[in-house]
């Protein structure tokens, strides 16, 4: 497990008094899509948010290329290249595309490669680039997602951590979006994922966890876990 | 050793009484606007009454049937509100066992005031008060130094009527209740010396910015301007009559320019009159106390500066309530209150009267006001002199202003 | 009739810039950390006195006097951020309201201590630039502190707009918990954003006290004017600030010539409850260059 | 809160205790310097602790608190003063009026949320400020002076000042038992819901619009009336004086040092603040820093002891929650 | 007869996006409706339309035939339809029995303080909170306070009740109380409940009838049978499976 970029080991975390998280271990290999799935309320986003220090870590640790991040803060974990694309986008709604995406730069590993960083992205999403000026804020579900990933990937991520890249929107659109991550992934990016859409997520990554009740239930290659009559019990209940 | 003994008793008896003699102090109690907004025009009045105490003290204190009183002042912060005024001055009387009371500073803080000095039955000379509406509420034991309010106006207009009997007056004030006063008692005054007021106005008294004021004024056509109100509007308003080259050809304000702080203003104060209670330059012949001359010295050494009316009005005031208990022979109530109500006096101030009836007892009604008017002497700097009346001036009214400016 | 109500139009114009300075202090503030700032006024006395110890104290220029209060203003500002205002951001309304009033009652103490509460005045004129007309003067000092406070607006419009800062500070307004992933250090931005109000606060003191003679609590006055202003302008705002403060000196030249200037503040106020009332998100609706 | 009898609450029996001796003690040693301290004790505890109903119960933050008891000291002064009538009808009128002022400015401002809400309270009190300074009736600028004959209806001035204070005092008693009686009725649940989460409380059924302008109007009573008391002691009434904005604010910070929503703690909050910035300005050695030194413990307490005085007490001692409200 | 709550073509949309769109379905007295779908996919939103917290922009709602579409929550509740919320909205610093008698009330049958106290200690026992009466709400777990809001909500003895995500959050224990609570309320008061939920196999046994959501739309309503075997309903939950295998073969 040493050469994982992205380690937790043994988490435990949640709000105020209440414990969500019972101890989780999680393992981001380099170069891999990891994909993270369970049914609502499993503790994924508690997860995430304890892994990038927007909520404490009560006990365990979190490492970052070898190194022990676990007391670092969210803004010195995106400094090292720990990128997370929330959950509902939460975008600068009042911005502009060009300065949502300036934003995504704003760490000083990042900023050399602004330009590059540009290119690539409007590449990606093309349009994007047609609505630079346009306020943020007044974009459909589908281009404010794009935006959204095109403002993680502004970071020059070492990890890009995707949570529910597929929440309220078209399948004609999450199709889209799936397209553009295998890109990256082929392009060799690191690439963690929260989904619901089980099919998909389980398609396109490489190596899955299983969450429940805040602990894991199960994980392995994707592929194994697709086809495991558990899992689909334990997200869905079915 | 008996005659030893004898004589020491003798020694003591004789020094005893004398010691207790000299011991014996009347305390006078007062708030005054040690902070808050009243606090420029509110200092030097209690620098009036602590060059009266010192000198009173220097001298030996008061003489009253044949005991002498240290003078003691007592006093506390109103913080230039109402609210703690009757606490302060209860305090003042029954913790402080002050004899007699000042007012503080402004008619407001003073109506409030005197209803615990009615309450306790005690002697407050009010300076600084000037607002008639305190007097006529049925009190018996306030007496005012200053000229009321509602005639403080007339010695401008008087000046104005002689060098312009056609003037377009604008009548522009702060709307306070002693401005206010003032204001209308103008309104009248004019009126019945025919005077033409082309614009009254009144203006929130935290106002800061005049320009829309002042483009009334020039709108108006008037070419005198009297009003005002309080240090920090009226100052205000004078700066920007000059930076807005308003090209009045008289301007009066109240209370602002008698502050000696108002030459700061530079060529803004220059040729501007205010209605004074009382100016250094005055001559009037004392009954007791120093002449106005001897004042002006002994404040300007003590304080540095030239007195001002607050100051003088307060110096006033305690040398009045000295005489007072003097004539008296005593430092009971009744006995003092009878002498001021009796007393018909000139001092360094000016002519006193208090008004005795029922319904305005304590109305200062001897009192004259003088009109000064900031003007450049010899040394190049501004000073204050009396322009009217005629009788006390020891300047020439410059009229009209217009090209003084120049 | 209409030269009184030109003159009182650009008197409003002039005068409502500065209005609007003090008020964007204030409205970046909230717009940011969501901090009703009741030391404003405070700040605003303390640039006043500032500009007078400079003037007299040093001999400095009036108007150059600015650069140093801004540089003095901000890092006040800072300091009573970690002091007395990190600790209860995120906290009740009334928390905020109330540290920063404890440090305006402290400011207004010292002062008066200081300087005492009568008025102090500082001679600047710049008769060359003044300008009149058919009686009506404009002085030269209204229209070269109306000009100053268009552009230090401008310049505060430019550092939030065009420089990574400003976009670091815009981001933290606009989704802290975002802005925080973007690798934003948001206690310092949030620290920064305070000093800045502080300073531009400051700056207006200055500005206005080249104009009128002032006390330690003239500032209260313009805190209320700039409540006014923000509202009218949309809290949070600072081009809607700029716009507010203007109306609002439009508002109080041009009623001048129809009622009694005493009423001005009833007129103000109470369009101030109307408009809070009918358009919470401020008349102009802007946010943030929102159209 | 729950269904306990009022007679029954120890609270009650402190409040009912506490006004006696506010008005025993001074009456019965006839020191009428301990009178004048205890009566803006009294005056401020009735300006916070209805203060207290909107903050404390409500979470709606009022600076215009004090707009009430100006407005009240004008009514009634205009009562007295220019109808001649009686002190006390007057005090009646000027509560009703002012209540009903307050219930229909509230259906509009209250609205309003938070630091917007905040906003318009100052504005409400700058406007009525300034536009009393302008009204004719009530003097305008000049205020309004009282006659020292309107003390003679009461006695003389001697009497119609004590009656003035005994009047105050049992106000305090009602202001207090007010809090207590609202904090345990139904209404004041409502309330309470409304402070925890105003948008819960509407899902709950709690009929969020009315029950706020309701306690913004109950909250506006009691201050009118002292404020008729205060000024008619006071002998004249201008409008720097009624409506001073800073003694808002001052009111806050008494129930923020007692102990926001309590009702004891609030009353003590009061009672210290107000004896403490006495102490400090006839001190000689606080006087000049009176002002800074009241700043400094204001931002040790935002800073440090949020919750006041009464919540560190609970804080330390839960059981006194139940007996000391 | 009409039914106890009647939805007719209800509609909303935020700016550009259509939050709910033309949604029609009537409950019946006792009934209890289950209400799935995707993340995102309206169902909270078709709450608040219907309770009041949001006006819809087309539609109407009926309870009991009388229309309470765009009235005040309040005045919604006062007609006999109390809700829960998926974010729990506890009284904080208000203890556990008093947070209850705020709903009872408040709720629909207005009860007196006293009357009140007793309704919330029936309510808390119902919901297996009764030894916690006396603590702050705030203090309480998740599991905790989701039974508090559904005391709250009962509290007040309403007709039909909304519950929204009850058992999200709870682990397997602590969601097998929840469901025999809910089973619990519809056999002791026989009111009729409308509820979100996640978990099918609570949903599949709880309900008698259920309706998916899908982008704001009506998907589909039956009997649990009929919806468990809906293809519609599956390719809404999973994903498309062959979107999923195209997508393999593209790399």
């Amino acid at each position: 497990m040493s050469e994982a970029l992205l380690e937790l080991e043994d988490v435990v975390s949640g709000y105020d008094e209440l414990q969500v998280l019972w101890g989780v271990s999680v393992a981001v290999m380099p170069k891999r899509l990891t994909t993270l799935v369970g049914a609502n309320g499993a503790g994924k986003t508690t997860l995430l948010r304890a892994a990038l220090g927007s909520i404490r870590v009560w006990s365990g640790r979190v490492r970052f290329e070898g190194e022990d991040v676990t007391r670092l803060s969210a803004y010195q974990k995106a400094a090292r290249g720990l990128v997370l694309v929330p959950e509902g986008r939460q975008l600068f709604n009042d911005m502009t595309v060009e300065e949502n995406l300036e934003l995504g730069a704003y760490t000083a590993r990042a900023r050399p490669d602004y330009a590059a960083n540009l290119e690539r992205v409007f590449t990606y999403f093309p349009r994007l680039k047609e609505r630079r000026k346009q306020k943020a804020g007044t974009f459909s579900g589908g281009e404010q997602q794009m935006l959204a990933v095109a403002r993680g990937l502004m970071a020059s991520p070492k990890v890009l951590i995707i949570d529910e890249l597929s929440l309220g929107l078209s399948p004609l659109l999450t199709q889209q979006l799936f397209g553009t991550l295998a890109d990256l992934k082929n392009d060799g990016l690191t690439l963690v994922l929260v989904e619901q859409n089980l099919h998909l997520a389980l398609a396109l990554s490489d190596y899955a966890y299983v969450l429940a009740e805040g602990r894991l239930h199960s994980e392995g290659p994707s592929r194994e876990v697709a086809n495991d009559p558990d899992v689909r019990k334990a997200y869905m209940g079915m | 050793m008996y005659k030893m003994f004898a004589g020491v008793l003798l020694a003591l008896g004789v020094i005893l009484p004398g010691m207790a003699l000299a011991q014996k102090t009347i305390t006078i109690g007062f708030t005054t606007s040690e902070t808050g907004k009243l606090n420029a025009d509110a200092a030097p009045q209690l620098r009036g009454f602590e060059l009266w105490r010192d000198q009173v003290n220097a001298d030996g204190g008061i003489k009253a049937g044949g005991t002498q009183y240290k003078v003691a002042l007592k006093h506390y912060d109103d913080q230039s509100s109402a609210g703690r005024v009757q606490q302060l001055y209860t305090r003042l009387i029954l913790q402080d066992n002050a004899d007699f009371l000042f007012s503080p500073y402004s008619s407001g803080l003073t109506s409030t005031a005197a209803v615990v000095s009615e309450q306790f039955g005690k002697i407050m000379i009010t300076t600084g008060a000037a607002e008639g509406k305190t007097y006529k509420l049925g009190n018996r034991y306030l007496f005012q130094m200053y000229t009321p309010a509602d005639e403080y106006l007339t010695s401008a207009l008087q000046a104005i009527k002689s060098k312009d009997p056609n003037a377009k007056i604008a009548l522009v004030y702060s709307n306070d209740g002693f401005s206010k006063g003032a204001a209308d008692g103008a309104a009248k005054a004019a009126k019945s010396m025919g005077l033409n007021v082309v614009l009254t106005e009144s203006y929130a008294p935290n106002t800061t910015d005049f320009g829309p004021v002042i483009n009334k004024i020039v709108s108006s056509g008037a070419n005198v301007l009297i009003g005002g109100g309080h240090y920090a509007d009226g100052s205000t308003l004078a700066r920007q009559l000059y930076d807005k080259k308003s090209n009045l050809e008289f301007i009066s304000l109240l209370v602002a320019p008698d502050i000696p702080k108002f030459a700061s203003l530079g060529k803004a104060a220059r040729g501007v009159t205010v209605p004074s209670q009382w100016e250094p330059t005055v001559a009037y012949k004392p009954d007791f106390g120093p002449t106005p001359e001897q004042f002006r010295e002994m404040f300007q050494k003590k304080y540095n500066t030239l007195p001002g009316y607050h100051a003088a009005g307060g110096y006033a005031a305690g040398l009045v309530l000295q005489h007072a208990i003097e004539q008296a022979g005593s430092i009971k109530t009744p006995a003092v209150a009878k002498a001021l109500n009796a007393m018909d006096a000139t001092t360094a101030y000016g002519h006193i009267k208090f008004a005795d009836g029922k319904q305005d007892h304590g109305l200062q009604v001897g009192h004259d006001m003088v009109l000064a008017q900031w003007q450049k002497g010899d040394d190049g700097k501004l000073h204050s002199k009396v322009v009217w009346p005629k009788s006390a001036a020891n300047a020439k009214l410059v009229f009209p202003l217009t090209t003084y400016h120049q | 009739m209409i030269f009184d109500l030109t003159a009182s139009v650009i008197n409003g114009v002039l005068v409502g810039a500065i209005y609007g300075l003090a008020a964007i202090g204030l409205t970046l503030i909230f717009g940011v950390m969501n901090v009703i700032n009741l030391m404003h006024g405070a700040t605003i006395a303390l640039g006043m006195f500032s500009l007078y110890l400079l003037t007299t104290a040093v001999g400095l220029n009036p108007y150059l006097a600015i650069v140093p209060v801004l540089l003095g203003g901000f890092v006040f500002g800072v300091l009573v951020y970690w002091i007395a205002v990190h600790r209860v951001i995120g906290s009740s309304d009334l928390m905020t309201l109330l540290a920063t009033f404890a440090v305006n009652m402290i400011i207004i103490g010292v002062g008066t201590a200081v300087w005492t509460t009568s008025p102090y005045n500082v001679d600047v004129s710049v008769p060359q630039l003044a300008i009149s007309m058919h009686g009506y003067t404009i002085p030269g000092t209204q229209i070269v502190a109306a000009v100053l406070a268009v552009i230090l607006a401008t310049l505060l419009y430019g550092l939030l707009y065009h420089t990574r800062l400003g976009k670091a500070i815009r981001a933290v307004a606009n989704n802290r918990a975002a802005a925080e992933l973007m690798g934003i250090n948001t206690r310092w931005v949030l620290a920064i954003s305070f000093g800045i109000g502080i300073a531009v606060a400051a700056g207006a003191g200055v500005l206005i006290a080249t104009l009128f003679p002032f006390t330690i609590l003239s500032g209260a006055n313009y805190e209320l004017k700039s409540f006014v202003v923000v509202v009218l302008g949309g809290l949070g705002d600072p081009a809607g600030a700029m716009l507010g403060g203007i109306v609002l000196g439009l508002i109080e030249g041009v009623t001048a010539p129809f009622v009694n200037v005493s009423w001005t503040p009833v007129i103000e106020f109470t369009l101030f409850v109307i408009i809070l009332v009918l358009f919470p998100a401020g008349l102009l609706a802007f946010k943030w260059g929102r159209k | 809160m729950g269904s306990q009898v009022i007679l029954k609450r120890p609270t009650f029996w402190i409040i009912l205790l506490a006004t006696l001796a506010f008005a025993l003690v001074p009456a019965l040693t006839g020191n009428l310097e301990l009178r004048e301290n205890l009566l803006l004790g009294a005056v401020y505890i009735i300006l916070a602790s209805n203060l207290n109903l909107m903050i404390g119960y409500t979470a709606y933050v009022n600076f215009g608190n004090i707009a009430f008891f100006g407005l009240g000291g004008y009514i009634g002064l205009y009562v007295v003063n220019v109808l001649g009538w009686s002190l006390w009808p007057a005090c009646l009128i000027a509560g009703v009026v002012v209540s009903l002022l307050a219930f229909i400015l509230g259906t509009g401002i209250l609205r309003l949320r938070g630091a917007y809400f905040a906003l318009a309270t100052i504005g409400v009190n700058e406007a009525v400020k300034a536009f009393v300074t302008n009204f004719e009736p009530f003097g305008g600028a000049s205020g309004m002076y009282l006659s020292f004959s309107s003390f003679n209806a009461l006695g003389g001035a001697r009497h119609a000042l004590w009656l003035a204070y005994f009047a105050i005092v049992v106000l305090m008693g009602l202001s207090l038992w007010l809090s207590l009686a609202i904090k345990n009725s139904r209404f004041g649940l409502g309330l309470f819901a409304i402070r925890e989460d105003e948008d819960a409380a509407m899902v709950l059924g709690v009929r969020t619009p009315r029950y706020k302008s309701l306690v913004y109007a109950i909250s506006a009573f009691i201050p009118a009336v002292a404020g008729t008391l205060f000024f008619f002691k006071n002998g004249v009434i201008l409008p720097d004086q009624a409506f001073d904005l800073t003694l808002s604010i001052e009111a806050i910070v008494m129930l923020m040092l007692g102990g926001q929503g309590t009702v004891i703690g609030v009353a003590l909050g009061a009672f210290a603040y107000e004896q403490l910035r006495g102490f400090l300005l006839v001190s000689s050695t606080f006087s000049q820093f009176q002002l800074v030194v009241a700043g400094v413990l204001l931002l040790l307490i935002v800073l440090f002891l949020p919750e006041g005085f009464m919540g560190w007490v609970y804080r330390h001692l839960p059981r006194l929650r139940r007996v000391i409200e | 007869m009409s039914a106890l709550l009647e939805v007719e073509h209800l509609g909303k949309r935020f700016g550009g996006v259509r939050a709910v769109h033309d949604v029609s379905f009537a409950i019946e007295e006792g009934q209890i409706f289950g209400l799935i779908g995707p993340n995102g996919a309206g169902k909270t939103t078709l709450f608040n339309l219907i309770n009041g917290v949001i006006k819809p922009d087309t539609g109407r709602v009926a309870l009991q035939g009388e229309a309470i579409t765009g009235m005040a929550p309040y005045s919604v509740v006062h007609r006999g339809l109390a809700r829960t919320h998926q974010i729990v909205k506890p009284l904080n610093d208000m203890t556990v029995l008093d947070n209850v008698i705020v709903g009872a009330c408040f709720g629909p049958q207005k009860l007196k303080l006293k009357e009140a106290a007793t309704a919330a200690r029936d309510s808390l026992k119902t919901v297996e909170l009764i030894d916690r009466a006396h603590v702050l709400a705030g203090t309480l777990n998740l599991a905790g306070k989701k039974r508090l809001e559904i005391a709250r909500a009962l509290a007040g003895q309403p007709r039909l009740l909304l519950l929204d995500e009850t058992l999200a959050g709870l682990n397997p224990t602590e969601a097998e109380r929840m469901i025999a609570v809910v089973r619990r309320i519809r056999e002791e008061s026989g009111v009729a409940i409308l509820m979100i939920e996640h978990l099918m196999q609570v949903i599949m046994s709880l309900s008698d009838r259920i309706m998916v959501l899908n982008f704001g739309e009506k998907l589909a309503e039956g009997t649990p049978e009929e919806i468990a075997h809906d293809e519609r309903v599956i390719e809404a939950y999973l994903g498309d499976p062959d979107l999923a295998s195209r997508l393999m073969e593209q790399k």
